[in-house]
C-alpha cells in the first residue's frame, strides 16, 4: 500500500511547506531562490505522482504513519486530485515567472517585507491546496482550509493600504465563519458515524437529520469561502485590491480549494444524501452568479474590478455541472462526463484567469492606472500584454480548442441527455456575456489615443511571457485533455458551424457590452442615447444594486443561513417525494 | 478518624465558599473600585486558604500535597500583585484626570 | 432525567445560534471576532459531548475527538490572532474600524490610487 | 447533585454567552468572554476531557482573552462610530430567527445522535501500547493522527507569517509592541523576576507529564509563553527583532524536526510519520521537545502582534 510511488503524495504537500520554513530562515535575500528550487522540485513531484497514478490505473493511497483509517489518516489521489494538482502546479510556475522581477530580492541585501512575504505566501498557498486535493480526512481538510485562508488573506493586503486591509478583514471574517460551519458539519458526521475518513463515510452515510444538516452546513460554509453568488461579499474588492501577482493566486487558485471540497463532499462523501433538486439550487446560484457577475463586470470602469467581477461569473460556471452529473433517473450523483467537465472548467479557468489578472496588472503597472475609458492606444504600446488578455478572454469564452470549450461541450451533451434544456441556455448565454466584457476592453485598448500613450515603466518580458503562456495553456487545454475524451468532440475550429456560433457569441456579447456598459462605446457608435441603452442601462443599474445589497455583511450572512435552510429542505423533500 | 477529617473538609470548604460569596457580593455591591478590590482580595484570600486547608487531609500522596500548597502560594502571589497593579493604574488614571 | 451529554449538547446548539446572531448583527469587527469565538466554542463543546458519549474500552471519553479538539482550539486561536492583528492595522492605517466604508466609493478612489502593479 | 452542578454551569455559560454578544462595550464583552472561557474549562472536566480543559484554560480563555483585551482597549475610541452602523430592526429579527432556527436544527441533531455512540476508544486502547505513551490523547496527536499535529504547527507558523505581513514597511524587521518601562522596584518587576523560574518548572512539568497523564506541549508552551510575556511587560527584556536568524531558526525548529523524524519513518518503519516500535516513545518525546520552543515563541509573538518599531541603530 504505502510504497515509494505514493510517497510523492506526501512530498507534494510537504515540499512547499518545507520551502516556506526554509525561506523564513534564509531571509529576504534568498527567499526567491528557495521558491524557485521548491517550485521546480514540486513540479517534478506532481508530475511523478501523476505518472504513478496513470500507471497504477487506480487511486493512490498513502497511509500516514502506516495507521489505516478510521484510526489514522490517509492521503488519496484520484483522477480529480491529480488533474487539479497538475493544473495548480502549472499556474504556480506561471505566477512565479510573472512575479520574478516584481518581487526581486532587494539590491542592497536588506530584507524587504513585500517580496519576502510574497514568496512565502505563494508556497504556502500551493502546499495548502495540494493538501486539500489529497487529504482523505474531513478534519485534516478543515486544517487545510484554514491554512489556505491564512495564506490567502495576507496576499490581499500585501500593499498595506487601508482599503485593502478592510477587504482582507472582511475576507478573513467571512471565510472563518464558513470554515466553522464546515467544521460543525464534520463534527456532526463524526457524532453519527464515528469516522471522518471520506472513503469510510461514503459507505456509511444515510439520509437523515444529521446527514442533511451536515451536508447543508458544510456546503454553504464552503460556498462562502468559494464566493459563489450571492455569497461573494469579499471577493471583488479583495481580488481587485491585491497586487496583480497576488490577485492571480487568489482568483486562479485559492477559491478552487473550497470549490474542490464541495465536489468531494457531494460526489464522494454523501452522493446518496444530496438530491437533484438541491443540485439544481447549487447550479441556479451558479447561473445567477454568471448573470449578475457578468453584468456588473460590464459596468465597471476599472480593469481590475472588471476582471474580479468576471471571476464572480466564472465561479458560477464551476457549479453548473452538479445537476448534470446525476444519473438518468436523477437519484444519485455519478462520477461521469459532467464531473470531468467541471474539473476541466476549473483548470481552464485557473490558467486563463491567472493570465488575465497578470495582463491587467501589467497594464496597471505600465500606465499607473487601469481606467477602462483611458486605455486607448494600449494595444499598440503593449501588444504582447493585450494579446495575452485577448487569448485569456477567448479561452474563457470557450472558443475551440480551449478547455472551457470542451467542458461546455460535455455539459451541453449532458444537459441534452437529461433533458435539462435550461442549462443549455445558461451555458450559451454565459459565453456571450464573457464575449461582452472582452469586447468592451478590446475596443478600448485598440482605440486611437488622443495623446500618445506614455508608459511609466516597461513590463518585463518574462512577466508578459508568463501571462501569455498561461492564457495559451488554457486555450489549448482541450488538446491536452484529449486522452479520456472521445476525439469527435473536438470539431474543426474553421468549420462553418463553429465559426458561426463563435460569431454569434461575439456579436451577442458586443450588443450586451454596448447596451450595459456605463460609459458608451462612443467611438464605435455615436448613437449614444439609443433606445437600447435607455432600456438596458437602468436594467444594469438594478443588477448593480443587487450586487451591492448582497455584499453587505448583514444581508450576506442572512443569505448564508437562509441558503443552508433551503439546502436542508430540498434534501429532506428529495426523500419524502 | 477519617470521618472526622471528612467533616473538617466539608466544614472548611463550605466556610471557604462562604467567604468567596461574600467577596463576590462585595465586588458587586461596594460603591467604588478600591473598596471592591479590597473586598475581593481579602475575602478571596481567606476563602482560598480555607479551601486549601480543607482539602489537605484528602490528598493521598506527598506530591499532591505539595501541588496543593503551590497552587495556594501562586494564587496568593498573583492575586496580590494583580490587585496592586489594578489599584496603581486606577490611581494613575485619577492623577491624569486631575 | 436529562443526561449531561444532552444538556451540554443543547447548550452547544444554543451557543452556536447565539454566536451566529452576534456575528451577523454586531457591526464592530472586534465583536464579530468575539462572536466567532463563541460559535467556535459551541462547535468544540458539541464535539466534546460526542467524545463524552463515546466513552468505552476503559476510557472516560473517546480520545480521538478530544485530540482533534486540542488542534481545533489552537487553530481558532491562530485565526483570532490574525484577525486581531489585521483589525489593529486597519485601525492604525485609517483611524476607523468599520468594515463597510468601502462599498460606496470604489469609483472615486480609483483616481488617487498609487501604482502598485 | 451532579445534575444541578451541570445545569448551573450550562445556565451560567449561556448567560455569559449572551452577555458577550449583547454587552454594550467591547471591553466588558471581552471580560465576559474570559470568565466564559474559565467556566467552559469546568464543563470540559465534567465531560471527562481534562486535556481539553487545560488547553481551553491556557489558550481558549487565557491567550485569546489577553489578545482580545489588548485589542479592546486600543479600539475603544472606534466603538461609537461603528455601532452607529447597526442593521435595521427587520434584518435583526430575521437574523435572530435564522440563528434560532440553526439552534433548533442542531438540537434535533444532538437528540438524534445514535445510541450507542460510535467510538474509536477501543481501537485506541488496542494500539496504544505500540506508541509507548500512556496518555491516549498524546497517542492520537503524535502517532495515529500525527499529520494533524504537524499541520497544526504549520498553521501557527502561517498565522505568524500573516501577522508579520501586516507590518508597516518602515518598521519591517523591527520589534513588536512598545518598549515597556515598568518601575524596576515595582510589583510587576518583582513578579516578573520571581514567577518565571516557577512558571518554567510548571510548564516543563506539564509538557513532560503529558506523555502519560493529561498535559502536553501546547499547555506547557502556553505557560512558558506567558512567562516570557510577563518578563517583557515588566520591561526586563525587550521584544525580539523579527529579522534575527536565531529567532527564525527557533520558529522552524519544531516543524523541521517533526518532518525529519517523519521521513526517518519512511526508511526505518515503512511510512512517513511511522515510528520503529522500540523507539516510538523517545521519538515522540523528541518531537514534542523540539516543538516546545517553537510553540512558546509563536504563541508569544502572535500575542505581541506585528512589529511597531524600527530597528534602532
Amino acid at each position: 500500500m504505502t510504497e515509494l510511488g505514493s510517497l510523492a503524495l506526501v512530498l507534494a504537500v510537504l515540499l512547499p511547506f518545507l520551502g516556506v520554513l526554509a525561506g523564513l530562515v534564509l531571509g529576504g535575500r534568498n527567499v526567491r531562490a528557495v521558491a524557485l528550487i521548491t517550485i521546480l522540485a514540486g513540479l517534478a513531484v506532481v508530475v511523478s505522482s501523476a505518472f504513478s497514478f496513470v500507471q497504477s490505473a487506480q487511486p493512490l493511497t498513502y497511509l500516514l504513519g502506516a495507521w489505516a483509517p478510521p484510526l489514522g489518516i490517509a492521503l488519496r489521489a484520484d483522477g480529480l486530485s491529480v488533474a487539479m494538482m497538475l493544473a495548480v502546479a502549472v499556474v504556480v510556475a506561471g505566477i512565479a515567472a510573472y512575479a520574478w522581477s516584481d518581487f526581486a530580492p532587494p539590491a542592497d541585501g536588506v530584507e524587504k517585507r513585500a517580496p519576502f512575504m510574497y514568496w512565502l505566501l505563494l508556497l504556502a498557498v500551493w502546499g495548502s491546496l495540494n493538501l486539500v486535493f489529497l487529504s482523505g480526512d474531513l478534519f485534516t481538510l478543515y486544517v487545510a482550509l484554514e491554512l489556505l485562508t491564512f495564506s490567502g488573506v495576507p496576499l490581499v493586503c500585501l500593499d498595506g493600504r487601508g482599503e485593502t486591509l478592510r477587504s482582507a478583514l472582511r475576507y478573513l471574517l467571512f471565510a472563518l465563519a464558513g470554515s466553522l460551519l464546515y467544521l460543525l458539519g464534520a463534527v456532526l458526521l463524526y457524532g453519527a458515524y464515528g469516522t471522518l475518513d471520506i472513503a469510510l463515510l461514503a459507505g456509511l452515510v444515510r439520509p437523515g437529520p444529521i446527514a442533511w444538516t451536515a451536508a447543508a452546513l458544510m456546503t454553504v460554509g464552503l460556498l462562502a469561502k468559494t464566493a459563489l453568488f450571492p455569497l461573494h461579499i469579499w471577493l471583488p474588492p479583495a481580488h481587485a485590491g491585491a497586487p496583480a501577482a497576488g490577485s492571480a493566486i487568489l482568483s486562479a487558485l485559492v477559491i478552487k480549494g473550497s470549490w474542490f471540497l464541495v465536489v468531494r463532499l457531494w460526489f464522494d462523501v454523501m452522493p446518496g444524501v444530496v438530491t437533484l433538486s438541491s443540485a439544481q439550487l447549487l447550479a441556479a446560484m451558479g447561473a445567477l452568479a454568471i448573470l449578475v457577475g457578468s453584468i456588473v463586470a460590464l459596468r465597471q470602469q476599472r480593469l481590475k474590478l472588471l476582471v474580479a467581477y468576471s471571476t464572480v461569473a466564472q465561479i458560477g460556471y464551476l457549479f453548473l455541472m452538479f445537476p448534470l452529473a446525476f444519473d438518468a433517473s436523477g437519484a444519485i450523483l455519478i462520477n461521469g462526463a459532467a464531473l470531468d467537465a467541471g474539473v476541466l472548467q476549473a483548470s481552464a479557468h485557473a490558467t486563463a484567469k491567472a493570465g488575465m489578472f497578470m495582463a491587467a496588472g501589467l497594464i496597471y503597472a505600465s500606465l499607473g492606472h487601469d481606467r477602462i475609458a483611458d486605455l486607448a492606444g494600449v494595444a499598440r504600446a503593449m501588444p504582447i500584454t493585450v494579446l495575452a488578455f485577448a487569448v485569456a478572454g477567448l479561452a474563457l469564452m470557450g472558443v475551440v480548442p480551449s478547455g472551457a470549450y470542451l467542458a461546455k461541450k460535455l455539459l451541453l451533451d449532458a444537459a441534452g441527455e437529461s433533458g435539462q434544456w435550461w442549462w443549455t441556455v445558461v451555458l450559451q448565454g454565459g459565453a456571450a456575456f464573457t464575449a461582452g466584457y472582452m469586447v468592451l476592453v478590446l475596443v478600448s485598448v485598440f482605440r486611437r489615443p488622443s495623446v500618445p500613450v506614455v508608459l511609466l515603466k516597461r513590463a518585463s518580458r518574462l512577466s508578459e511571457a508568463a501571462a501569455l503562456s498561461l492564457a495559451v495553456c488554457s486555450l489549448l487545454l482541450a488538446l491536452a485533455a484529449l486522452g479520456p475524451v472521445p476525439g469527435d468532440l473536438i470539431s474543426n475550429p474553421l468549420a462553418p458551424k463553429e465559426l458561426l456560433s463563435t460569431l454569434a457569441v461575439v456579436v451577442g456579447g458586443g450588443l450586451l457590452a454596448f447596451g450595459l456598459s456605463r460609459r458608451s462605446l462612443s467611438a464605435v457608435a455615436a448613437a449614444d442615447d439609443g433606445y437600447v441603452r435607455r432600456i438596458m442601462g437602468p436594467a444594469g443599474a438594478v443588477f448593480e444594486r443587487m450586487d451591492e445589497f448582497a455584499r453587505r455583511w448583514t444581508s450576506a450572512s442572512v443569505l448564508l443561513l437562509s441558503l443552508a435552510g433551503l439546502f436542508t429542505w430540498l434534501m429532506i423533500k428529495g426523500v419524502a417525494g | 478518624m477519617s470521618t472526622l477529617l471528612d467533616a473538617w473538609t466539608v466544614l472548611a470548604v463550605c466556610a471557604g465558599a462562604f467567604f468567596f460569596m461574600a467577596g463576590t457580593a462585595g465586588l458587586l455591591r461596594f460603591p467604588n473600585s478600591l473598596a471592591r478590590l479590597h473586598a475581593l482580595t481579602k475575602a478571596d484570600n481567606l476563602g482560598l486558604c480555607l479551601v486549601m486547608l480543607g482539602l489537605l487531609p484528602q490528598v493521598t500522596s506527598l506530591l499532591d500535597g505539595i501541588k496543593l500548597f503551590c497552587i495556594w502560594i501562586l494564587l496568593l502571589l498573583s492575586g496580590a500583585s494583580v490587585s496592586q497593579l489594578v489599584a496603581r493604574s486606577m490611581r494613575l488614571g485619577e492623577e491624569a484626570r486631575r | 432525567m436529562i443526561t449531561a451529554a444532552n444538556l451540554f449538547g443543547l447548550c452547544a446548539a444554543a451557543l452556536i445560534g447565539l454566536g451566529l446572531f452576534g456575528l451577523i448583527t454586531n457591526p464592530h469587527p472586534l465583536r464579530k471576532i468575539l462572536a466567532f469565538n463563541i460559535i467556535g466554542s459551541g462547535v468544540f463543546l458539541l464535539f466534546g459531548v460526542i467524545a463524552y458519549r463515546g466513552a468505552g474500552a476503559g476510557m472516560a471519553a473517546d480520545p480521538v475527538p478530544q485530540a482533534l479538539l486540542i488542534t481545533g482550539i489552537v487553530v481558532a486561536f491562530s485565526a483570532t490572532a490574525l484577525a486581531v492583528a489585521l483589525l489593529l492595522r486597519l485601525h492604525d492605517e485609517t483611524g476607523s474600524a468599520s468594515l463597510s466604508a468601502e462599498a460606496t466609493d470604489t469609483e472615486s478612489r480609483a483616481e488617487q490610487d498609487t501604482p502598485s502593479s | 447533585m451532579m445534575d444541578w452542578l451541570n445545569l448551573g454551569l450550562a445556565a451560567l455559560i449561556l448567560g455569559l454567552g449572551i452577555w458577550v454578544v449583547l454587552a454594550r462595550e467591547a471591553f466588558s464583552a471581552v471580560v465576559g468572554f474570559i470568565s466564559y472561557g474559565l467556566l467552559l474549562t469546568l464543563v470540559w472536566v465534567q465531560l471527562s476531557g481534562v486535556d481539553v480543559a487545560l488547553t481551553e484554560a491556557a489558550i481558549g480563555g487565557g491567550l485569546t482573552g489577553a489578545l482580545l483585551i489588548g485589542a479592546a482597549s486600543r479600539l475603544k475610541r472606534t466603538e461609537n462610530a461603528v455601532s452607529a452602523e447597526q442593521p435595521g430592526t427587520a434584518l435583526k429579527w430575521l437574523a435572530a430567527g435564522l440563528s434560532a432556527a440553526v439552534t433548533v436544527v442542531l438540537a434535533v441533531c444532538v437528540l438524534a445522535l445514535p445510541e450507542p455512540a460510535p467510538t474509536r476508544a477501543a481501537e485506541v486502547a488496542a494500539n496504544i501500547d505500540s506508541t509507548g505513551v500512556g496518555n491516549p490523547i498524546t497517542a492520537v496527536l503524535l502517532a495515529f493522527r500525527a499529520m494533524d499535529t504537524l499541520l497544526e504547527a504549520v498553521v501557527l507558523v502561517f498565522a505568524l507569517i500573516g501577522v508579520w505581513s501586516l507590518t508597516p514597511d518602515r518598521f519591517w524587521a523591527g520589534r513588536p509592541g512598545n518598549r515597556q518601562t515598568a518601575d524596576p522596584n515595582g510589583i510587576l518587576a518583582y513578579i516578573a523576576s520571581t514567577l518565571p523560574p516557577i512558571g518554567i518548572v510548571v510548564g516543563l512539568y506539564i509538557f513532560w507529564i503529558g506523555a502519560d497523564y493529561p498535559g502536553g506541549k501546547f499547555q506547557g508552551a502556553t505557560i512558558l509563553a506567558a512567562m516570557w510575556l510577563l518578563v517583557i511587560m515588566a520591561g526586563l527584556v525587550d521584544t525580539p527583532t523579527i529579522s534575527r536568524v536565531p529567532l527564525r531558526m527557533a520558529l522552524v525548529l519544531g516543524p523541521l524536526v517533526f518532518i525529519g523524524i517523519g521521513f526517518l519513518g519512511v526508511v526505518s518503519a515503512g511510512a512517513f510519520l511511522a515510528y520503529p516500535i522500540d523507539y516510538a516513545k523517545p521519538l515522540i518525546l523528541t518531537i514534542e521537545f523540539a516543538l516546545m520552543p517553537t510553540l512558546t515563541l509563536i504563541l508569544g509573538l502572535l500575542l505581541l502582534g506585528a512589529p511597531q518599531r524600527a530597528v534602532e541603530s
